[in-house]
């Protein structure tokens, strides 16, 4: 038993960080995309106001599958955080392989866009199919790097890898500097912040998925979208940057956040196939020379 | 195995009488016979040899004959049980019924034989059985029919002339004796012998170069039957690939190239790259839904090779986990396509929409099975395509991975497609008054759906069938414990996904349930960007889906027009023999002259 | 006593000539006396010299081990074709004429006397070959016909100019190898022809396609298997037995050819007269792969032949009757046509597949790798295009006219069709009785016996 | 020497037929080979000097001509007058159907038929 409640309290600590820290973090990044763009911007708290408001209000409903959609998002998106190793803070011990990650992560993705394209409005439709394309784009470099990452250290589980990176001393940013250049790219076509916005682009297409969205459903999938981020940066951070204690890995945390923030205010929208075939370029002939690097051992 | 077949032989007959007094009866007779089948073949117990028809001990049973007719006697009997209802909508009924059952017989002749000869009857009974099927379906079936033949035959041609190759040096057509002798043969006899010998299954499978058949006859079969094409029949070839590589010893056969990874399994797992590729891109580009399915069959084809061909512990259990998982789930999704044809008449993604208000457990069906075509957990898909990436990547087999996981990721886009287009979005108009399907069609496709999850957080049946085939070819056989899947980069716990994800939708669901209620409101009542709308139908974003992704690749090379031309080609050569024969005397006199002349100079 | 066989057709032939009416209903009574006599009066080895002319000297008619079985197959095929086939007074005379002229063929030791019934079979072909108002390809036919004729009788008499005298057995006993395969090579030209073996072959898809429901049938059937029969005769027995590489590679290009024609063809008779061609080129060439005694080989290719000439049949019966149309009200025909055309492409469980698994393997066994890829590959072919056929037919939409197959060719088309399929699960049945022919047709010396002894 | 003139003939009936464009030339092409042949067969059995071979009072000796070929070219005449005739009937029909013994003019005359 007391494993089990080990464990719950692991996974409740996952998750009440994302919550809170993502939340958080996220009202950071708002401040500063104003203060790049010289406005004042909401204050850090904004994003929990935000979610807390729509939650309580009464919205719109387009059936069954719309409100399943938003709860498969939500619930598979926390099942794949309470995998997510943050730091040394790891809910489920060696049970944190990439690929089940990386997997159970399009669960919550597919409900979303299940729930999205069956409220019926073609705008959340154009969203979810660009959302895939981009998706095409940038999870194959990705991929590529992280595998290379795991053949180096001939493991597929992510706490290892930081374990690796602790002892060897070097963090993977330096030891496999093209593929963390990758990792980054594909992290902001991840995150979905500019250039590769697309998918939403609330000017062109209302927001894609998010159009026909209110109230409670909205403060959801809010949440969803904090919790994907969370997880998303996350691996970035324990994948090249050692991880670390709970609070270096917050640290470390931020600064990726802030980082991908600053990028996105400064630069414009790609269009769609521009982004994919910009993926299926650079980042990719990236991966594959980190990638033949590592096969031949070229690792710092 | 003996007596089964012979029961199936009857079964035939029987099923076609039956269909001529009520055509429903036939889908019966298959069913139960699937079933009885299912339930002897779950009993027997492998290694045994029998003879068939006093000819010898030609059949075999095995744990990869085991392991296989499961899985087509499980589609099977879906297929049967659904036709039961969807029998009406058959063009000949009791033609169907009985070339279905020969097929069965056909198929489960070829997981018992032991011995080549049988096995290519057997193969030519299923594929001939199947073969008038197809016709049965639209109007372009008759086309399909040709391709099918035409590529199914040069696949067991190739095959019948590697068997006899081999029979000239060891006068043996049995399987099992062939594999021990072989080792010592010269490189280029090996290499001839192996890839004959795999041609069948590749062609069966749909494998590059011999894809082209699977869109023409998967997308134009009668709309029940492509999941038998789909679902089980091409597995038939990777049955063969997964015998001829598990039987002779490939790996000492032939040099290492990469990694521990032999020469043959790499020209293999290029092929396997390649389908993948074709089969993603164009299964996304697909407005026919069937034919898009039958593009994913293409990949995951693939993904099948793929996993036998690296011959690794864990790789070559996933490609046989990857084999049970497509089988179920493309009858699945081909099941409800049949139910949403069965109602609404038409398999083009952009005719149809909203379905999903008018037939939730077909779509649910089709949910379903997409997320394990996909490979997302908690279904079984996710299981063998894990298994599959954890060989590759120990491997560091980088390039390959790329066409693996551009397939997989391809296919979140292209199974979206028919999602979004046939079940989500706005309903048509002349499909508001669509009942969901009858009660007799949807008990398969929910026995399905649950098997698939049930085989997706509980693996260890399979796997116990998969390990038994792998100690069985005296390979190391994958590990497990429970729910626990292990290899030698990690291992995962499906339970505890499981649980985790029901603990997610839970907390997700207890906020939802918290909060306010939302309002149910029409699916019209719709953000429109202040634009009012008289035809909702044409509010809704089916046709050409990923024009922008179809955009970057749109001046692709077809192999089907290659294949075309080539017989197009041929076909002017034949012209002019016609040319010549259309002549006057006198032509065809100058050609005995000439030839006169050459027999004289030659002298014979 | 088988002199009957070709005295008796022949005297009826001239009964037919007074009192035409009764021709429809003499033939078939021929056809049958034909088989009776041979089932249940002859047997071999018997030898008529006729006029009591001594063997090498005379004419002489022999029956033996080798030509027995064929007669029996020749005259149940046109047993086949009276009972199936409706055709004009006049017609049916030409064909009591017709299975007398193929008897002598099957029976004649003597070279002459096997070009007058050569001849002869080319008149009545011609004729035939001019139903339907398909004089132009008839006429086409003759003159090639007529030119092959001569070229057979120059290597006729050729042979009688080296050994003096016109015996098949003796003159192929007394005349040298280099001698003799001259005189082979102008007889090879004649039968090429009649084997229609492209380029020589050219003639048939017209005859085949455009004349009436008998002509195919008559043609590709009975006359192919008589001329098969007859160069096996020339070829293995008389000339001696060697691989004549020439002819295997003109028949491999043969087969190439042809069905690459045929897969190109929109109209059903032609394609299957190219099938035909295809048929009869791959008969020839493993013919001419077994030509060194390989027993197997040609036991093999007998069932080819066998299987070949039941499947044209019945495809070429439907075809006449039916023109191409749908199957919808010809269920009966549908299904002979099917199961034939599933024989002819060597599905499993038919005598075809027998007799291409047959064939395979005995090729390989004979260390020949290259007609196997042939047979093989042009089975890819046929197979596309006849299940292609298949498939329209059984599907096809258009409203059915009043185009019928008579009952009687029902009867015969099912019998011969669903003799394929009980071969195909009882091969033994068939392949006994090709084994037996394959192991005499190399025997030369008794037949020489035979010939000179006077058989009894 | 008799040879050289039946193989000749043969020849200017092949070439006949290759290069006739009426059918009826061609026609009379395949008579001259016919009788090319039967030329070349009866060469073959006359001997120099030789006689008629008819035993009679003239010929007490048998120095005869070998009369088996002049038996077989009879044979061969009434054949080949056969298929003479039957080849004109093919004609005459073809006429009737064409308007022409022509091949090019066959050949579009059929066109229009079909």
């Amino acid at each position: 038993m007391a494993g089990i409640a080990g464990t719950v309290t692991r996974v409740a600590g996952v998750l009440l960080t994302a919550f809170f820290f993502g939340l958080t973090f996220e009202g950071f990044g708002r401040k500063i995309a104003a203060r790049i763009q010289k406005r004042y911007g909401p204050p850090w708290y904004q994003n929990f106001i935000d979610v807390f408001k729509t939650l309580t209000k009464h919205g719109w409903t387009h059936g069954w599958i719309f409100d399943f959609g938003v709860l498969m998002a939500l619930g598979g998106v926390i099942a794949t955080l309470s995998f997510v190793p943050l730091g040394n803070l790891v809910a489920f011990p060696g049970l944190d392989n990439f690929f089940v990650i990386a997997y159970l992560f399009t669960v919550g993705a597919l409900g979303m866009a299940m729930g999205m394209v069956g409220t019926g409005n073609p705008w959340a439709s154009i969203g979810v199919a660009r959302a895939l394309t981009l998706m095409l784009g940038y999870e194959v470099p990705y991929l590529i790097v992280i595998t290379a990452l795991m053949f180096y250290y001939k493991t597929g589980n992510i706490s290892d890898i930081i374990v690796a990176q602790a002892q060897s001393g070097g963090w993977n940013i330096v030891k496999f500097p093209i593929g963390a250049l990758v990792a980054l790219i594909s992290l902001q076509g991840m995150l979905g912040k500019e250039p590769f916005e697309a998918p939403i682009a609330p000017a062109e297409i209302a927001s894609g998925p998010m159009v026909e969205l209110s109230a409670k459903y909205m403060g959801l999938l809010m949440l969803m979208n904090t919790f994907m981020e969370f997880v998303e940066i996350s691996l970035f951070v324990d994948f090249f940057l050692g991880g670390g204690t709970y609070f270096v890995f917050l640290l470390k945390y931020f600064i990726v956040w802030t980082f991908a923030v600053m990028v996105s205010t400064v630069l414009p929208r790609f269009r769609i196939e521009q982004a994919v075939s910009f993926y299926w370029t650079v980042p990719i002939l990236l991966a594959f020379l980190q990638a033949f690097f590592v096969v031949n051992g070229w690792v710092f | 195995m003996q007596s089964l077949i012979l029961y199936l032989g009857i079964g035939a007959l029987v099923g076609y009488f039956l269909s001529k007094i009520n055509k429903h009866l036939g889908p019966i007779v298959l069913f139960v016979l699937s079933i009885y089948a299912l339930y002897v073949v779950w009993q027997m117990p492998t290694g045994t040899n029998e003879a068939l028809f006093g000819f010898g001990d030609v059949l075999r049973f095995t744990a990869l004959s085991k392991y296989l007719s499961i899985i087509s006697l499980i589609v099977f009997a879906s297929f049967g049980f659904f036709n039961i209802a969807w029998i009406s909508k058959a063009k000949r009924p009791a033609a169907f019924n009985a070339l279905s059952i020969l097929t069965l017989l056909g198929t489960l002749g070829v997981f018992f034989s032991s011995h080549f000869i049988v096995l290519y009857i057997f193969w030519e009974i299923a594929v001939l059985a199947s073969l008038f099927i197809v016709p049965m379906g639209k109007e372009e079936s008759k086309k399909a029919t040709v391709w099918y033949i035409v590529i199914s035959s040069i696949g067991t041609y190739l095959f019948l002339y590697g068997i006899f190759m081999l029979y000239s040096k060891y006068s043996t057509f049995d399987i099992f004796e062939i594999g021990k002798y072989i080792q010592n043969e010269t490189v280029g006899f090996k290499w001839a012998v192996v890839l004959l010998l795999l041609a069948a299954g590749i062609a069966k499978s749909g494998i590059f170069p011999l894809h082209v058949w699977l869109r023409n006859v998967h997308g134009n079969a009668p709309d029940t039957f492509s999941a038998v094409l789909s679902g089980q029949l091409v597995k038939m070839g990777s049955y063969l690939i997964a015998l001829v590589l598990s039987v002779f010893p490939i790996a000492n056969m032939f040099a290492e190239f990469y990694n521990g990874v032999n020469i043959l399994s790499y020209v293999l797992i290029w092929l396997g790259n390649i389908s993948i590729l074709i089969g993603t891109l164009m299964a996304i580009k697909q407005n026919d839904m069937k034919m898009l399915i039958a593009y994913s069959t293409v990949a995951n084809g693939g993904y099948i090779l793929i996993g036998l061909a690296t011959l690794h512990q864990v790789g070559y259990a996933g490609g046989l986990f990857h084999i049970i998982n497509h089988a179920l789930a493309a009858t699945m999704i081909f099941l409800s396509f049949a139910a949403v044809v069965y109602r609404t008449g038409t398999t083009k993604i952009d005719e149809l929409g909203g379905l999903i208000h008018r037939m939730p457990v077909t779509f649910v069906t089709y949910l379903v099975g997409i997320i394990s075509l996909a490979g997302i957990p908690p279904t079984s898909g996710f299981i063998s395509k894990w298994m599959i990436f954890q060989s590759l990547v120990s491997k560091g087999m980088f390039v390959t991975e790329m066409f693996v996981f551009i397939g997989s990721i391809g296919s979140f886009l292209y199974v979206f497609r028919p999602l979004a287009g046939v079940f989500l979005g706005q309903l048509k108009n002349k499909d508001k008054n669509v009942k969901e399907a009858p009660g007799v069609m949807q008990i398969p496709m929910i026995i399905l759906t649950a098997l698939t999850v049930l085989w997706g957080v509980f693996p260890q049946q399979v796997l116990v069938w998969i390990t038994d085939v792998q100690k069985e070819f005296g390979m190391k056989s994958f590990e497990f414990e429970g729910t626990v899947l292990k290899t030698s980069m990690g291992y995962w716990d499906t339970w505890t996904v499981f649980v985790m994800f029901a603990v997610g939708f839970t907390i997700a669901a207890v906020i939802y349930i918290l909060m306010p209620k939302g309002k149910k409101i029409p699916l019209e009542d719709q953000y429109t960007s202040g634009e009012f709308l008289h035809n909702y139908d044409l509010y809704h974003y089916a046709t050409k889906f990923y024009v922008f992704l179809e955009r970057e690749y749109e001046g692709h090379p077809s192999f089907e027009d290659w294949y075309l031309a080539i017989v197009n080609a041929m076909k002017g050569i034949g012209k002019f023999i016609d040319y010549l024969a259309r002549r006057t005397a006198s032509a065809y006199l100058f050609w005995t002259a000439v030839v006169l002349a050459l027999i004289m100079w030659v002298r014979w | 006593m088988i002199a009957l066989l070709v005295a008796v057709p022949l005297a009826f032939a001239f009964v037919t000539v007074a009192l035409p009416k009764l021709s429809k209903y003499i033939f078939p009574l021929v056809a049958l006396f034909n088989l009776a006599l041979l089932i249940g009066f002859v047997h071999p080895s018997q030898v008529i010299e006729v006029g009591k002319w001594p063997a090498a000297y005379g004419i002489v008619l022999l029956l033996d081990n080798v030509n027995y079985p064929f007669l029996i197959m020749v005259n149940l095929i046109l047993l086949a074709v009276s009972i199936s086939a409706t055709f004009e007074e006049k017609i049916g005379t030409l064909l009591i004429v017709l299975t007398a002229s193929i008897n002598g063929l099957l029976l004649t030791g003597d070279f002459f006397n096997a070009y007058v019934f050569l001849e002869i079979i080319s008149a009545v072909a011609y004729i035939l070959s001019a139903q339907n108002k398909n004089s132009y390809a008839a006429f086409k036919y003759l003159i090639f016909g007529a030119v092959a004729g001569t070229l057979y009788l120059i290597g006729a008499v050729s042979m009688y100019v080296y050994s003096g005298t016109l015996n098949m057995a003796f003159s192929g006993y007394i005349s040298a190898p280099e001698y003799a395969q001259i005189a082979g090579i102008f007889m090879l030209i004649a039968m090429l022809v009649e084997l229609k073996v492209l380029p020589l072959g050219l003639w048939a898809p017209d005859v085949y396609s455009n004349g009436s429901t008998l002509t195919p049938v008559v043609l590709g059937s009975a006359i192919t298997l008589a001329m098969f029969y007859f160069y096996s005769r020339v070829f293995f027995n008389v000339l001696g037995s060697v691989k004549p590489y020439l002819v295997y590679i003109i028949a491999i290009i043969s087969i190439v050819l042809a069905q690459l024609a045929a897969m190109k063809q929109k109209t059903l008779g032609r394609a299957l007269a190219y099938v035909a061609i295809a048929g009869a080129s791959t008969v020839l060439a493993a013919f001419s792969a077994g030509a060194p005694g390989d027993e197997k080989i040609i036991s093999a290719s007998l069932v080819y032949l066998l299987n070949d000439v039941i499947a044209l049949f019945v495809l070429f019966t439907v075809f006449g009757y039916l023109k191409g149309k749908g199957f919808k009200d010809n269920f009966v025909a549908g299904v002979a046509f099917s199961l034939t055309s599933i024989s002819l492409i060597g599905f499993p469980l038919t005598t075809g597949f027998w007799a291409k698994l047959n064939l395979i393997s005995a090729l390989f066994e004979a260390g020949d790798k290259l007609l196997p890829i042939f047979i093989l590959s042009s089975t890819i072919l046929e197979a596309g295009y006849l299940i292609k056929w298949n498939v329209d037919l059984w599907y096809s939409e258009d409203e059915n006219s009043e185009e019928y197959v008579p009952f009687g060719a029902q009867i015969v088309i099912l019998l011969f069709a669903l003799a394929l399929v009980v071969f195909g699960f009882m091969p033994n049945l068939i392949t006994d009785q090709t084994d037996k022919i394959a192991s005499y047709v190399f025997d030369f010396s008794t037949y020489f016996d035979t010939i000179l002894k006077g058989g009894m | 020497m008799i040879y050289y003139i039946s193989f000749i003939l043969i020849g200017i009936g092949l070439y006949g037929i290759v290069s006739q464009k009426n059918l009826l030339k061609q026609l009379v092409a395949l008579t001259i080979i016919d009788t090319a042949v039967n030329i070349f067969i009866v060469s073959l059995g006359y001997l120099q000097g030789a006689e008629a071979p008819i035993y009679s009072v003239i010929t007490p000796v048998a120095n005869f001509v070998d009369p088996l070929p002049q038996a077989l070219v009879l044979t061969a005449i009434v054949i080949g007058v056969g298929t003479l005739a039957m080849a004109s009937m093919l004609l005459i029909h073809i006429h009737e159907k064409y308007g022409s013994v022509d091949v090019d003019e066959i050949c579009s005359a059929k066109e229009v038929i079909e």
